[in-house]
C-alpha cells in the first residue's frame, strides 16, 4: 500500500533517536579533543630525524646524503651538508646536515624520504595536531624541529622501529666482525 | 474632490497607462501587461462604485470584480500559453515580427 | 475559587497588553496595541527559530547516532547565538552580475511576508494579533509573496544553479499550493468560515472527554495529513527540498547570498514552516484548545505551543528520514495523487455534514476515502514511475 | 481622500508607469506586480477585504509568476528595449500610442470631472463603508450569482485545458 515504506522508514528513525538516548552504545561519536581514539600503528603524517643518544646534533643518524631532498616530489626537503665530519653510527667519519629543513605545509606525506633513506634516518611521525598561527615560520620545520630520539620513534612505531634497529645492529656487527679479522692480522703481522 | 472621483482618476489614469503601454511596447508579454492593467484600471471602479454608490448591500460590484480576477487569471494563462507557442515558431515575442498573415 | 488563577493564567498575556495600553492616551491606543503584538511576534517567533535550529540539529543526530551540537553552552543550546554572531561578521558577497536592487530586496520580502502571515493566527484565547473576516485567505495570499520573493532572489543572482533552484520552488509552491488550499477549504466548509480565529472557536468544545477537532473525523485526518504534506512541500523541507538540493544545485535559489542574507532566508524558511504549521494547527488541531477535556486548566498558549513544537518534531522527523524525491516524481505526486486526494477530501467532508450523527457516517466518510487511497495508490505504484526500480548501465 | 488613500495610489501609478517603461522583462513584472499589491491596497482601503485579498492571492501569487515563466520560457526575448530600438518610424510609433493614451485619460478625466452625478453633494454617497462579510458573499455567490459561478468554473476549466493544449511540445511523430 503506498505510504507504506514511509511509516516503515519513519519506525526505524524513531527507533534510532530513541536508541540513542537509552544504549550510548549506538553513539559511535569520539568526542575528539576529551576522548580520542588508539591511533593504528602504521598511522603515518610528517617525516622527522631520529638521533641516538642523548645528542641531537652528535647522534643524528642523517649523512646529508640528499637522496631525499632529490627524490621528494613537492620538493619540501632542504639539506645543506656540512664541511666537516663527524663519525656515524659505526664510527666511519661522515658529512652531517648543517641545516635540514621540511616545509609541512608542502609535504604530502608520501613517505618517499623514508623508502629511499639508505641510514634509516628519515621516519614518519604520527603527530597531527599541528596548527598554528604563523603560517610561513610555523610550517617549516628546521633540524632542531625535526630532531627525535629513537626511544620516540620505538614508542610510536614498535614494530617498525624494532625491525630497524635489528637491521642496524646486523650492520654494526658485520662491520665489528670485518673489524675483527683485520685487527687479528694487525696483531699477527705485529 | 470627493474620494469617488480620487478613485475615478486614479482609476483612469492606470488605464491610460496600460493603453498607452499596450500600444507602445513590441514585447508581446508587455503587451498583456498593459492590458492586465486595464482590466485592473476597470475593477477599481468597479469597487469604488460599490463602496461609494448606492445599493451597496447587492455587492453587485464587488462580485463583479471577483468573476473579472477569475476572468483575467484564465486570459492570462491562455494569452501566456499563445505568447509561448508562437515563440516556439518564430523564436520572438516582437509583435511587430509576428507578420505572417500579411498579404 | 480554582477557576479565577487559572483563567487569569490563560489569559495574562491579554491582561497584560491591556495593562499597557492603559497608559497612553486614548488616541494612540490601537496603534499601541497593534504595535505591541507585532513586538511580541517579532521577539517569540525568531526565538523559536533560533531554538528549532538547534533542536533540528541535535534530532537529527540522534537519528544518525551521533551527538549533534553540544559544545556551545550547556547541552550546545547557545548554538544559534554563535551561529548569528558568525552570520552577521562574514562578508556579503554580491556576484558581480547581479541585479543588485532586486538581490538585496529578495531576503527582506520572503522575511516580512512571512511576519505577515502571522498576523491572523491565534496562539491561544483571545489572542490572535488580527481578527480578520477573511483571514485564512489572507494567510494564503500572504503566502504567495514569499513565492515571489524566491523568483527575485533565483533570476537576481544571475547564476544558472539559482535560476533552477528558483523555477523548480515556483513550479512545486504553485502545485502543492492546491492540494494546500483545497485541503484547507474542507475545514473552512465544515466551520463555515473563513476567520482562524472563529475556525479555532468551534474545536474548542467537547463530547464527553474529545475534543471537536476536525482531526477527529475521518474527512479531518486525511485532510490533515494532505495539508501537512502540501506544507513540507511549500516550506520546500526534505523530502521535498528540490529547490535547494545541496547534492544537485548547491543551495538552490540562495546558492549567491551570503553572510545575513543567508541568514534571513534561512530565518525566512523557518518563519515559514512555523506560520504554516500554525495554521495546521488552527484549522485541524483545535487551535489553542487543549486535547481533553480535563485539561483544559492548563493555559490555552501552552497548548498552542506545544502542538506547533510537536509539528515541528515530526517535519525534523520525516527530514532524518525520508529521501529527496526526483522533480517527475513531486510533480506526478501533487497532481496525481494529492489533488484528486484533496476533491475527495472535500466531498467527504460534505456528506459528513450533512449525515446524520453515529456510525454510519463515519463509516461512509472513511470509505469514500480509504478505498480511492488504496486504488490511486495501487496504481501509482504499478505505474513505471514509482516501479521497483531498473537499472541500466552503459554497454 | 485620505493619506493612505494617496499613497496607495502613487504606488499603483509608479508600479504601473515602471512596469510599461522599463527595459529588462522581470523588472517589468516586478513592477506590475507592485502595481497590483498597490491595487489589492486600493480594494482593502475602500473597505473590499475579500476582494483586495483574492486580488493578492490571484494576481500576485499567481498571475505574476505565470508571467515570470513566459519570460523565463521565452529568453530570446529578455531585453525588450532592443527591440523597441531596432526599428525606424520608432520614435512616430511611440508618440501615436502615448498620444492616444492620454487623450482617451484626457476624455475620461474630463466625464469624471463633469459628471452631473459625481459632482452631486458628497451627502448622497454612502460615507459609511458598506459591510461586506465573507458570509454575504458566499451566499451572494451561491444564490443569485450561481448561475455566474458555474459558468465561471466552466471557462477556467475550458481555460486550464486550452492553456495545457495550446502550450503542450509538439510532438514530431504527430505529423
Amino acid at each position: 500500500m503506498l505510504g507504506e515504506g514511509i511509516v516503515k522508514g519513519l519506525a526505524e528513525t524513531a527507533r534510532n533517536f530513541l536508541g540513542s538516548f537509552v544504549d550510548e552504545e549506538r553513539l559511535t561519536t569520539v568526542e575528539y579533543p576529551e576522548e580520542r581514539l588508539p591511533q593504528a600503528e602504521a598511522a603515518r603524517n610528517f617525516p622527522f630525524l631520529i638521533y641516538d643518544g642523548d645528542d641531537a646534533e652528535k647522534g643524528l643518524r642523517c649523512v646529508a646524503c640528499q637522496i631525499c631532498e632529490k627524490e621528494c616530489p613537492p620538493r619540501c626537503i632542504h639539506i645543506e651538508k656540512s664541511k666537516d665530519k663527524k663519525p656515524d653510527y659505526v664510527g666511519k667519519q661522515q658529512f652531517y646536515p648543517a641545516v635540514f629543513d621540511i616545509d609541512v605545509s608542502v609535504c604530502m606525506s608520501c613517505q618517499i624520504c623514508v623508502e629511499v633513506c639508505p641510514f634509516e634516518a628519515i621516519r614518519m611521525d604520527t603527530q597531527f595536531e599541528l596548527s598554528t598561527d604563523d603560517r610561513f615560520g610555523g610550517l617549516l620545520w628546521t633540524k632542531a624541529e625535526l630532531a627525535k630520539t629513537n626511544e620516540y620513534y620505538h614508542s610510536i612505531h614498535p614494530t617498525e622501529a624494532g625491525e630497524t634497529d635489528a637491521r642496524l645492529d646486523e650492520e654494526k656487527a658485520k662491520v665489528a666482525a670485518k673489524a675483527k679479522p683485520a685487527e687479528a692480522e694487525m696483531q699477527a703481522k705485529a | 474632490m470627493t474620494p469617488l472621483t480620487g478613485c475615478l482618476l486614479v482609476s483612469s489614469l492606470l488605464f491610460a497607462i496600460g493603453l498607452g503601454g499596450a500600444l507602445t511596447r513590441r514585447s508581446a508579454i508587455l503587451v498583456l501587461i498593459g492590458i492586465e492593467l486595464m482590466l485592473n484600471a476597470a475593477n477599481l471602479n468597479f469597487i469604488a462604485f460599490w463602496r461609494y454608490g448606492p445599493h451597496s448591500e447587492a455587492l453587485t460590484g464587488m462580485l463583479f470584480v471577483i468573476f473579472s480576477i477569475a476572468v483575467a487569471a484564465a486570459e492570462a494563462a491562455v494569452g501566456l500559453a499563445l505568447i509561448i507557442a508562437i515563440y516556439r515558431h518564430t523564436k520572438t515575442t516582437d509583435v511587430q515580427e509576428m507578420d505572417e498573415l500579411r498579404g | 475559587m480554582t477557576q479565577a488563577p487559572v483563567q487569569q493564567l490563560d489569559q495574562i498575556f491579554v491582561m497584560l497588553k491591556h495593562w499597557l495600553v492603559g497608559y497612553v492616551p486614548a488616541a494612540a491606543q490601537p496603534v499601541v496595541s497593534s504595535l505591541l503584538s507585532v513586538v511580541a511576534i517579532l521577539a517569540l517567533f525568531p526565538a523559536l527559530f533560533a531554538f528549532t535550529t538547534v533542536l533540528e540539529r541535535k534530532g537529527l543526530g540522534r537519528m544518525q547516532n551521533r551527538y549533534g551540537p553540544n559544545r556551545v553552552g550547556p547541552f550546545g543550546l547557545l548554538q544559534p547565538l554563535a551561529d548569528g554572531i558568525k552570520s552577521l561578521t562574514k562578508e556579503d558577497v554580491v556576484p558581480r552580475t547581479a541585479d543588485k536592487a532586486v538581490h538585496f530586496m529578495a531576503p527582506l520580502l520572503l522575511v516580512a511576508a512571512s511576519f505577515l502571515a502571522y498576523a491572523v493566527l491565534p496562539v491561544g484565547r483571545n489572542m490572535a494579533a488580527v481578527n480578520l473576516d477573511a483571514g485564512v485567505l489572507y494567510f494564503f495570499a500572504v503566502g504567495a509573496v514569499a513565492e515571489l520573493a524566491v523568483f527575485m532572489a533565483g533570476w537576481s543572482s544571475h547564476n544558472k544553479y539559482s535560476l533552477l533552484g528558483a523555477m523548480r520552488a515556483i513550479a512545486q509552491m504553485i502545485s502543492y499550493e492546491v492540494p494546500l488550499i483545497l485541503s484547507s477549504l474542507a475545514v473552512i466548509m465544515a466551520a463555515g468560515s473563513l476567520s482562524t480565529v472563529e475556525i479555532a472557536g468551534r474545536q474548542a468544545g467537547y463530547s464527553g472527554i474529545w475534543p471537536h477537532w476536525y482531526v477527529l473525523t475521518p474527512w479531518g485526518l486525511a485532510g490533515f495529513l494532505l495539508f501537512m504534506i502540501a506544507a513540507t512541500a511549500e516550506t520546500n523541507r526534505s523530502p521535498f527540498d528540490l529547490p535547494e538540493g545541496e547534492s544537485e544545485i548547491i543551495a538552490g535559489y540562495y546558492t549567491e547570498y551570503s553572510g545575513f542574507k543567508f541568514a534571513l532566508f534561512f530565518l525566512g524558511e523557518y518563519l515559514g514552516m512555523f506560520a504554516i504549521s500554525g495554521l495546521g494547527i488552527t484549522l485541524f488541531l483545535g487551535g489553542w484548545s487543549a486535547p481533553f477535556s480535563f485539561l483544559t486548566w492548563i493555559p490555552s498558549w501552552i497548548w498552542f505551543f506545544a502542538k506547533l513544537l510537536a509539528l515541528i518534531a515530526v517535519f525534523i522527523w520525516m527530514r532524518g528520514t525520508l529521501p529527496r524525491l526526483r522533480m517527475d516524481q513531486l510533480m506526478n505526486f501533487a497532481w496525481k495523487f494529492m489533488l484528486p486526494m484533496a476533491l475527495l477530501v472535500m466531498v467527504s467532508a460534505g456528506v459528513w455534514r450533512f449525515l446524520p450523527h453515529g456510525v454510519l457516517r463515519w463509516i461512509v466518510c472513511f470509505v469514500m476515502i480509504a478505498v480511492p487511497y488504496v486504488l490511486l495508490g495501487r496504481g501509482l505504484l504499478q505505474g513505471k514511475k514509482i516501479g521497483k526500480r531498473t537499472y541500466r548501465f552503459a554497454e | 481622500m485620505s493619506l493612505s488613500f494617496l499613497i496607495l495610489a502613487l504606488l499603483t501609478l509608479g508600479g504601473a508607469v515602471a512596469a510599461m517603461t522599463l527595459h529588462r522583462l522581470v523588472h517589468c513584472v516586478l513592477a506590475l506586480t507592485v502595481a497590483l499589491a498597490g491595487l489589492a491596497g486600493l480594494y482593502l482601503n475602500l473597505g473590499a477585504q475579500f476582494v483586495g485579498l483574492a486580488q493578492i492571492l490571484v494576481y500576485v501569487g499567481a498571475v505574476a509568476i505565470l508571467i515570470v515563466f513566459a519570460v523565463l520560457l521565452t529568453r530570446g526575448a529578455e531585453i525588450a528595449s532592443q527591440m523597441d530600438s531596432s526599428r525606424q518610424g520608432r520614435f512616430s510609433a511611440l508618440a501615436g500610442g502615448v498620444a492616444t493614451a492620454a487623450a482617451v485619460f484626457a476624455v475620461l478625466a474630463w466625464v469624471v470631472l463633469h459628471s452631473p452625478t459625481l459632482s452631486a453633494p458628497a451627502a448622497t454617497m454612502t460615507q459609511v463603508a458598506p459591510q461586506a462579510a465573507m458570509q454575504q458573499i458566499g451566499d451572494a455567490l451561491m444564490r443569485r450569482y450561481v448561475l455566474p459561478l458555474e459558468v465561471m468554473g466552466l471557462m477556467l476549466t475550458a481555460a486550464l485545458i486550452g492553456a495545457v493544449i495550446l502550450a503542450l511540445e509538439e510532438k514530431p511523430e504527430a505529423q
